[in-house]
């Protein structure tokens, strides 16, 4: 094979946004053939070191090398030229336009050519996307897949991947998996960016860890246990295991009125639908992307439409009630997209915690109450601020979940919907997440979780019901929970309950 | 103590002291107190308007309906108490609450009907200034000398004094603290900047949006109605083209107080001291001798410069981006 | 402390006195033309005046510059006015603050100045335009169909001419139908579009009449567009003749009417002038004015209105112009 | 309006419509480019008086007419690229930076002339705006044939879509490679070209120029592109539809005489023709939004047992 040949030379590369120093001295090699996994928490760096490295943010200091020349003035369309090329955490693309438009814009190749290529891809990749629908109509799951396969269609050299199966499902993330092999088989190199570490070790060939800007430890995947990663991650001294901490709840319902009861819901986009939430219950629901959970927790929770069907909350009908009259009922969501839904970007974390709340409070605002509500949930989900008043924008992502949380807490619920409440989130703050979900339960709280991640699903619910295009058949008690059942169940194809796997 | 005041509001107040030391150096007549008291009048419309337009601005719209607003509330006030000779006072008030339906016709179509703002604003302002047109034809008056002939205390609404405080200074002062205390002090203030944040998270957290954005045109459009009826008592006459030169004004001040034109920041802090610096500044060049056609260059320099390196636009290109995706907000 | 001369009863330098032209708006080349004669009457005599208009021509912006050329220390105003009532409250401010008030072109209320320097009653205009049509009709007491087109129907002094000119039809003519009333808001593109559907619209029309200066020559210039010239429809009104002469040269109209505005102006600001230098004016005097002769002031009833005073008068324009391919070449504003 | 009277609609009309909307069109088709990405140009009204004045001096000082028309479309590119600069590089919004430029171009007009009419522009120039070929309008048949080529430009070219791409999503852009920046400044340079190029229109069909010439206008070509399905937040439209707006828009002026509506009731009628339009333009389009999503959903749920 001869000596491998470098891609990538990063050199002590350093920056700042405004006096916020996100990276310090990063020093880092890619060559042909290696898939380069980057870890670390949320806000650590990672996403801005590929951006600069793409061009779209300029280092402070430092320089870049690709294929062995200096890159001195790179911005996305030079970076691009040279064969590198970053498939974006957050997907951006172009809501107006078809997906094939989003697929040829800005590829000097011919429009036919392309479509010829991303029609073979996407059949190879098994996904199933249809290239006339808007892009504004697809679902995030389906718009980071676009952003995938935009990625692999250009044929880069140097391929980033940030957190591309933060959406994807088990399978989906699996034939993912095999075309980065083929990838990495015919020489590509590439950076590789998750907070899930057992993809780590299926894919990559080596492994570095940024913690506060700064590259902790890093090397060849065979020189890393799982242990390590998450030591090298964690900050010394608090680490959270929150495997250990779940009490769960055998499901003995009997004699008991459920907290949410949903009869025969019918909408757009699920028929059918019925299950019951019991106090101090998790209840998941599991299901592949596009099945329909969304819609479902929508309608319950007063945002779409409810064409048939019933649902109570603590015995009473809150069907085709308000959103403002749902809540006031008892019931909390957090929404599933955070930026689009969950924040008030260039608002005071204050004010995003209180914004629920502030009706309770009477016509006129009052500040000393709502600061007092503001520290006590920021004490208590141990939110990581400056002050209440920083924008929410200026947290990390795990941040601005706890805060979403924290308005969804303030208003004391009965039950709340949490829409896949760890996306994108580091391992520290989904464990805070989780040990938050716990208490919650404790206290009596009832959560219905959607998750597409079948490891958290698996592992926090009581009980699960799996939605599978629009309808819900199955439940899994909790004897019968499982990988495997879970995935089966996803997939429409569980036919009751099969122990011998385990 | 500064650092509570923003920044922008700090700059702004800034600048009124540097007007009046300038102004006053060119033409020391400038530092007479009345006749800076009295100025107010010259810009105490727009200011009125001003204000509840920096609330619909803040929810994401734009108003331009008012300027015709002005006009309608005007003839209305005029038709009602010298042609049908209703009370004075019934008639400002019904005057005012055309006003309002205005705004509410606006607001309605803007916030339920999905029009945007600006479109929507343009139509109100052609159709308002023609009911008015329309009105006074109907009417029999003649539609270009203006109804007149109103009592004394009419005219005192705006021409008064207490205690040598201009009626205009006063007047300005309520309708400032109104403002002030519906946005920055209650609920429906703080919705208002949430829904301008990200109307889907406000929509998400119980906030019915669609209110809160149909309720500030019916707020800017009875600040208009209040305008037209202060222009009336101040020129002694009732005429249908009244106010239509405010249209830029208006969103100068909203823009130079610092309101994001995007929406979700801002405040009538900003709008109340950008207004006495616009009104200044046509006063004090006046008197320094400066024609009146020549004042739009000093205005468009000073928003330039104002805006580009005393720093309101930090925020500007994520608000931008904020902005773009709220597109897919189509289920609503 | 110096409000005025008259106040302090002592008299100023010549170069000390202010007068403030105000038009009803700028950009217009009516008022520009007026401004003109203003600024070379005050060179002649050495007095200071400053033009003061805003774009938008309204009660509001007037009102504000009256305040600030009182603030200012102004001595006298000679102004345009758009509303007949809306600026009372500022002149009576300005008044008592010793300004002395002149009016031209278009008046106020008489109470509120001292002078109006008129280019002619309404009577004498309305006439004046329907006569400049009959005369170029070759059977005027025939059915006919004509057309108003000006700027807006706020606008006072327009307003009243057609006004009276309708009723100076009804007499004279009562054969004459107006077919319509058409409106360019003083803004060229919107004239332009409208003259042409006027044509449009009323194919068999025989007469356009445009007592406005945006809209007369944007009427003509419709008309040749269609490549329609004055024996097939009349086009007159009144506008400047240097925005008219090359439709008279082409042969697209006839005639139009103006009065002499430069003079209008020179005068109107040397009333003023002469008023703050303290002079005292009585109705039925005579002013020397430099260039121009001895002009005399007549009382307010000539106008119509009832208020009369001693120190309240009306001085008319001598006279008023129809401008056709003979004289044209001879004005030039 | 065509069905009130049918006789508006003839062929006849048709041309003498866009012939009075040219002026307009070629506004809304800058304005298109700046709408795009997710800007707005207010100063236009103002480039068109200051480049129709520059012209119009020099025309009517005997200039040569190439020598005007340059000077004019050197003012338009010149505003288009301060707009740009403030835009991009002082990053003032838009809306502020051409809000400002609006108020300094009309008194640098004023000053220019002196706060003079140009008059007497010299008859074949004037002339320029009556030629006709085909039996059409020079001039229309000019513009028209230009927004077919920007309709071409804008969405068959490869550069073309990045306009859109700006205003639909400029981090997508930028990441992309499209240089936003320069896209950005372009368009404001086209605007600011093709209110030059108005100008150079209103020179020749109007024949004289105040010192208000084109005021409000922004207002209006806005509106016309609005109308014409051009979004105010970015990323949708097309030039055609805004031509069409602009057509529309201004049409209502001439069908207003002609339908022999007392004058007064103009602005009523033109006002509430407007609100109409777009009220009804915003419920359609809602509603096939609303009718899309639910059919895709439902797809969803019928499809059942098709995948095992
Ligand atoms: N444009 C920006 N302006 C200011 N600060 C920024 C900007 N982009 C990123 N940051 C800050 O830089 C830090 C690093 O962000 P970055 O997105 O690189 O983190 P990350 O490691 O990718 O996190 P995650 O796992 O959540 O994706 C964060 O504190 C973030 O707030
Ligand atoms: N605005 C929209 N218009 C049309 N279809 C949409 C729109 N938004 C989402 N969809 C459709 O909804 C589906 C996704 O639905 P939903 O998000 O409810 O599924 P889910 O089961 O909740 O998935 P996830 O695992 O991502 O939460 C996609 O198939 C997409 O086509
Ligand atoms: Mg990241
Ligand atoms: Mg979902």
């Amino acid at each position: 094979m001869g000596a491998p040949k470098n891609l990538v030379k990063l050199e002590n590369i350093r920056k700042s946004f405004n006096r916020n120093t996100v990276l310090e001295g990063i020093s880092l090699d890619l060559n042909e053939s290696e898939v380069i996994s980057i870890i670390g928490g949320n806000g650590s760096g990672k996403s801005t070191l590929m951006k600069i490295l793409t061009g779209i943010y300029k280092a402070d200091a430092g320089f870049i090398e690709i294929k062995g020349e200096k890159a001195d003035h790179l911005n996305p369309f030079a970076a691009h030229e040279r064969g590198v090329y970053l498939v974006p955490q957050e997907p951006l693309l172009f809501p107006n336009m078809t997906v094939e438009q989003n697929l040829t814009i800005g590829f000097s190749k011919d429009k036919n050519e392309v479509r010829e290529e991303s029609v073979k891809l996407i059949k190879e990749l098994g996904w199933n996307i249809d290239l006339n629908r808007f892009a504004a109509t697809l679902s995030i799951a389906e718009q980071q897949q676009l952003e995938i396969i935009k990625g692999l269609l250009r044929k880069s050299k140097v391929l980033i991947l940030d957190e591309p199966t933060s959406t994807l499902t088990f399978s989906e993330t699996e034939s993912l998996f095999k075309v980065i092999e083929q990838l990495k088989n015919s020489g590509v190199g590439i950076f590789y960016i998750t907070h899930r570490l057992d993809e780590v070790f299926q894919i990559s060939t080596h492994a570095v860890i940024l913690r506060d800007g700064k590259i902790t430890l890093k090397g060849r995947i065979e020189e890393f246990t799982k242990e390590i990663l998450i030591k090298g991650l964690l900050p010394a001294g608090n680490e959270h295991h929150y495997e250990d901490k779940f009490e769960r709840r055998r499901s003995n319902h009997e004699g008991e009125e459920p907290i949410l009861k949903v009869e025969n819901l019918v909408g757009d986009g699920f028929k059918n639908i019925s299950f019951e939430v019991y106090k101090g219950e998790v209840v998941g629901l599991a299901g592949l992307v596009g099945a329909g959970r969304t819609e479902i927790a929508e309608a319950i929770y007063g945002i779409n439409p409810i064409l048939s069907g019933k649902v109570y909350l603590d015995g009473k009908d809150i069907t085709k009630l308000s959103i403002n009259e749902t809540v006031d009922s008892g019931l909390a969501y957090i929404p599933e997209d955070r930026f689009l839904n969950g924040i008030f970007s260039i608002s005071s974390v204050r004010n995003n915690i209180t914004s629920q709340l502030i009706k309770r409070h009477g016509i006129f605002t009052k500040k000393k109450l709502e600061e007092q509500v503001a520290n006590q949930y920021i004490d208590r989900l141990r939110i990581k601020v400056s002050s209440q008043e920083d924008e929410i924008k200026s947290l990390s992502g795990g941040n601005q979940q706890k805060a979403v949380i924290a308005r969804a807490l303030s208003m004391n619920p009965k039950l709340i919907i949490m829409d896949e409440p760890t996306r994108g989130i580091d391992a520290a703050a989904r464990g805070d997440i989780y040990s938050i979900i716990t208490e919650l339960k404790s206290q009596g709280f009832s959560i219905l979780l959607i998750s597409s991640d079948l490891e958290e699903i698996e592992r926090i619910s009581d009980r699960i019901y799996a939605v599978y295009q629009g309808t819900c058949n199955v439940c899994l008690n909790l004897d019968e929970i499982n990988a495997v059942n879970v995935m089966k169940a996803a997939f429409g194809t569980f036919e009751g309950s099969d122990k011998g796997h385990g | 103590m500064f650092n509570k005041i923003p920044r922008w509001n700090l700059t702004l107040f800034v600048l009124i002291v540097a007007e009046i030391i300038v102004f006053g150096m060119m033409n020391p007549r400038f530092w007479n107190v009345t006749i800076l008291l009295n100025s107010f009048n010259d810009f105490i419309a727009l200011a009125i308007i001003g204000f509840f337009v920096t609330l619909v601005v803040i929810t994401g719209g734009i108003d331009i309906s008012g300027v015709s607003i002005i006009g309608l509330t005007s003839v209305v006030t005029g038709l009602l108490s010298q042609v049908a000779g209703i009370n004075i006072w019934i008639s400002i008030f019904c005057a005012i609450l055309i006003g309002g339906l205005c705004g509410l016709l606006n607001g309605v179509l803007i916030a339920y009907g999905r029009v945007q703002a600006m479109v929507m604003t343009l139509g109100g302002m052609l159709l308002y200034r023609g009911i008015a047109i329309v009105l006074v034809g109907l009417s029999g008056v003649s539609t270009y000398e203006g109804i007149s002939g109103f009592s004394e205390g009419f005219g005192q609404i705006a021409n008064g004094e207490v205690m040598g405080i201009p009626h205009a200074v006063l007047l300005f002062i309520i309708m400032f603290l109104i403002a002030y205390i519906l946005l920055h002090r209650t609920r429906y203030g703080r919705y208002i900047y949430l829904t301008g944040i990200n109307q889907n998270t406000a929509e998400y957290s119980g906030i019915n949006t669609k209110k809160i954005i149909a309720s500030t045109y019916v707020l800017s459009g009875l600040s208009a109605g209040i305008a037209g009826v202060v222009l009336t008592s101040y020129l002694g006459s009732a005429r249908s083209d009244y106010g239509s030169e405010y249209l830029m004004p208006i969103l100068t001040v909203v823009v130079l107080g610092g309101t994001f034109i995007t929406g979700g920041k801002g405040g009538v802090v900003g709008t109340a001291l950008a207004s006495i610096i616009l009104g200044f500044m046509q006063v004090g060049l006046q008197m320094a001798g400066v024609s009146t056609q020549y004042i739009g260059l000093a205005t468009g320099v000073l928003l330039i410069v104002s805006v580009a390196f005393l720093g309101i636009n930090s925020e500007f290109r994520f608000n931008m981006k904020r902005i773009l995706p709220q597109k897919q907000n189509i289920g609503g | 402390a110096d409000k005025g001369a008259s106040v302090d009863g002592k008299k100023k330098d010549d170069k000390d006195i202010q007068v403030v032209f105000i038009p009803k708006m700028t950009g217009n080349a009516f008022f520009e033309s007026g401004n003109n004669g203003a600024q070379e009457m005050a060179k002649k005599v050495g007095f200071k005046v400053k033009y003061d208009g805003a774009p938008e021509g309204t009660v509001a912006n007037q009102v504000q510059i009256i305040n600030s050329a009182v603030n200012s220390g102004a001595d006298a105003i000679a102004i345009s006015s758009v509303s007949s009532d809306g600026l009372n409250q500022a002149l009576k401010k300005a008044l008592a603050a010793g300004v002395k008030v002149v009016t031209w072109d278009s008046d106020v209320d008489p109470k509120y100045r001292s002078v109006y320097v008129n280019q002619g009653t309404p009577e004498i205009l309305g006439k004046m335009l329907v006569d400049m049509a009959a005369g170029q009709m070759d059977k005027p007491d025939d059915a006919k169909k004509i057309a108003w087109f000006y700027s807006s129907p706020t606008v006072p002094d327009q307003n009243s001419w057609v006004n009276y000119a309708n009723k100076y039809i009804k007499e004279k003519y009562p054969k004459w139908e107006v077919v319509t009333t058409q409106f360019g808001d003083a803004n060229e593109q919107k004239s332009l579009q409208v003259g042409g559907s006027i044509l449009d619209s009323y194919p068999d029309i025989d007469a356009v009449i445009c007592p406005d200066s945006t809209a007369l020559p944007a009427m003509a210039q419709a008309a040749e567009n269609k490549g329609l010239k004055a024996g097939d429809v009349i086009i007159t009104g009144f506008a400047s003749p240097n925005s008219m002469r090359q439709f008279i040269e082409n042969g697209t109209i006839n005639n139009h009417g103006l009065w002499d505005v430069k003079d209008q102006g020179a005068l109107a600001v040397y009333v003023a002038y002469w008023l703050a230098k303290g002079n005292n004016l009585k109705v039925g005097d005579s002013i020397e004015v430099p260039d121009m002769g001895s002009v005399k002031v007549e009382p307010n009833t000539i106008q119509g209105y009832d208020y009369t005073a001693d120190d309240s008068g009306i001085i008319v324009l001598p006279e008023r112009i129809v401008f056709t391919k003979d004289n044209t070449k001879d004005y030039n504003f | 309006m065509g069905f009130i009277n049918t006789d508006y609609l003839s062929l006849q009309n048709i041309d003498k419509s866009l012939k009075s909307s040219l002026l307009y069109i070629v506004l809304a088709v800058g304005m298109t480019f700046v709408l795009l990405t997710g800007n707005l140009d207010i100063s236009v009204g103002g480039t068109l008086g200051l480049s129709a004045a520059v012209c119009g001096t020099i025309l009517r000082d005997g200039g040569n007419i190439f020598l005007a028309v340059i000077a004019a479309l050197l003012i338009g590119a010149f505003i288009g690229l301060i707009n740009g600069f403030g835009v991009i590089k002082l990053k003032i919004s838009s809306f502020i930076m051409t809000l400002a430029l609006l108020s300094i171009t009309r008194v640098v007009q004023v000053l220019y002339t002196d706060g003079k009419w140009v008059e007497n522009i010299p008859a074949n120039v004037k002339e320029l705006s009556k030629i006709d070929i085909f039996g059409m309008n020079l001039l229309s048949f000019f513009v028209i044939v230009g927004v077919i080529f920007v309709q071409v430009y804008l969405s068959k070219s490869r550069k073309g879509r990045y306009y859109t791409a700006i205003g639909d999503n400029v981090d997508g852009a930028i990441s992309l490679g499209i240089p936003v920046n320069r896209y950005i400044a372009y368009s404001f340079v086209i605007s600011g070209i093709s209110a030059s190029l108005a100008g150079l229109i209103f020179v020749s069909q109007i024949g004289f120029v105040s010192t208000n010439a084109g005021a409000g206008i922004e207002l209006t070509v806005i509106a016309a592109c609005v109308l014409g399905g051009v979004s105010l937040i970015g990323g949708i439209g097309t030039v055609i539809g805004a031509a069409l707006g602009a057509i529309i828009l201004t049409s209502i002026n001439s069908a207003l005489v002609f339908m022999k509506v007392p004058a007064f009731w103009n602005d009523t009628i033109s006002g509430s023709l407007l609100i109409i339009i777009v009220v009804i333009d915003a419920l359609l389009v809602f509603h096939a939004n609303k009718k899309a999503k639910k059919v895709r959903l439902n797809a969803r749920v019928l499809q059942k047992g098709a995948q095992g």
